[in-house]
């Protein structure tokens, strides 16, 4: 059982660091956050994060841990985006193994979720123009 | 004890810095580092009291005692997408 | 918005096809599933995989369209083998893009429960050697 | 009519043959090649009674005729990992 974690500046590339198939996990998943181009409601060019370290990487592993013993997974592996990644792009990944698909899918929905909540990391929209003022 | 309380995202925006000064008494604890907050910007005063803020890189019960040189960060997220 | 399936002969190769990423979708998934050496209690070194063709790649694309208008999905491609897959080795791949996590991870599971349940696919588990008899 | 059922995965083991014949009436539908099968095999006349057919790749109401030469599909799945 491993969980890691890594902060990658700007976007993360493409494709996916293959962790080796075995025959202990039956469910492997690997979600992509991919930066669109509408931002409420509003046409953007990028979103630049902004990640206050060591606190968020400590949090993302210590998440990653307690997903590992909950839901009971094989291996976990996030991996975030600080700084400016433009539409389009990757910022964001997260891959699970697991024995049965259930575990695997409740993981990635459950860490996804508190991670929005509770680690320190904030994005802001960038625009081409800055918007007209009066 | 002065702590300069840092913020990021659309409050350090809307605040056009990094971090915020707070004078507290000797001893006070984070409840009193979000209660000095709320007095300062009173027209932000109920998001500054239900505010986390961590110390040292991490969060912890709201009246332990701040220590001179602790790490304050207002760790409040907007969530979504 | 596109329902993509392949039927492949054997185990399913690494990496995945990447479908372009772009700006139009928030949430990539790509889910794996693995033969695991533990069948129902016993030790196994492969599943065999029957698919009745060509009802199977019918009702995969009919249920790839269902899941594609129910969960405005961007885009689901399945890849299923047929034949034998060791153990330790890809047997399945679902991909779906959606524009919100929400939907990408409602729309694997809801698309897997239905494939076991509905598909004609059938797995038959190979040992190393016949069990013993009297 | 005669038609030969066709059987996969572990049925098709337990068989040790891949299709199981039936005679049906002219004019028969689906509900009638399952209780044939369920008559033929009365140790697991359920498992027949209930198994879903398809025919010509689809399922389809249980109560239309059959024509000769219809291929006609157990598609019963153990479900599972």
């Amino acid at each position: 059982m491993s969980a890691t974690v890594r902060i990658i500046d700007g976007a993360i590339g493409d494709p996916a660091p293959v962790l080796p198939l075995d025959a202990q996990f039956g469910a492997a998943i690997v979600f992509d956050g991919v930066v669109r181009s509408d931002e409420g409601g509003r046409t953007i060019r990028a979103l630049a994060y902004e990640v206050y370290e060591p606190m968020a990487s400590n949090m993302l592993a210590e998440l990653g841990r307690e997903m590992l013993a909950k839901h009971g997974l094989v291996a976990i592996m996030v991996e975030h985006s600080r700084g400016e990644v433009p539409v389009g792009q990757r910022s964001f990944r997260l891959t699970v193994h697991a024995l049965h698909r259930a575990e695997a899918l409740a993981a990635v929905g459950e860490f996804i979720d508190r991670m929005k909540r509770d680690v320190p990391i904030w994005k802001t929209a960038l625009h081409d123009s800055p918007p007209a003022t009066s | 004890m002065v702590f300069r309380v840092l913020i990021f995202g659309s409050l350090a925006r809307e605040f056009s810095c990094a971090s915020i000064a707070v004078d507290v008494p000797d001893n006070a604890s984070v409840r009193d580092v979000n209660e000095a907050l709320a007095v300062r910007y009173p027209h932000k005063s109920t998001f500054f009291r239900g505010a986390r803020l961590a110390v040292n890189h991490s969060f912890r019960s709201a009246d332990v005692p701040l220590r001179a040189g602790d790490e304050i960060a207002l760790i409040e997220l907007v969530g979504g997408g």
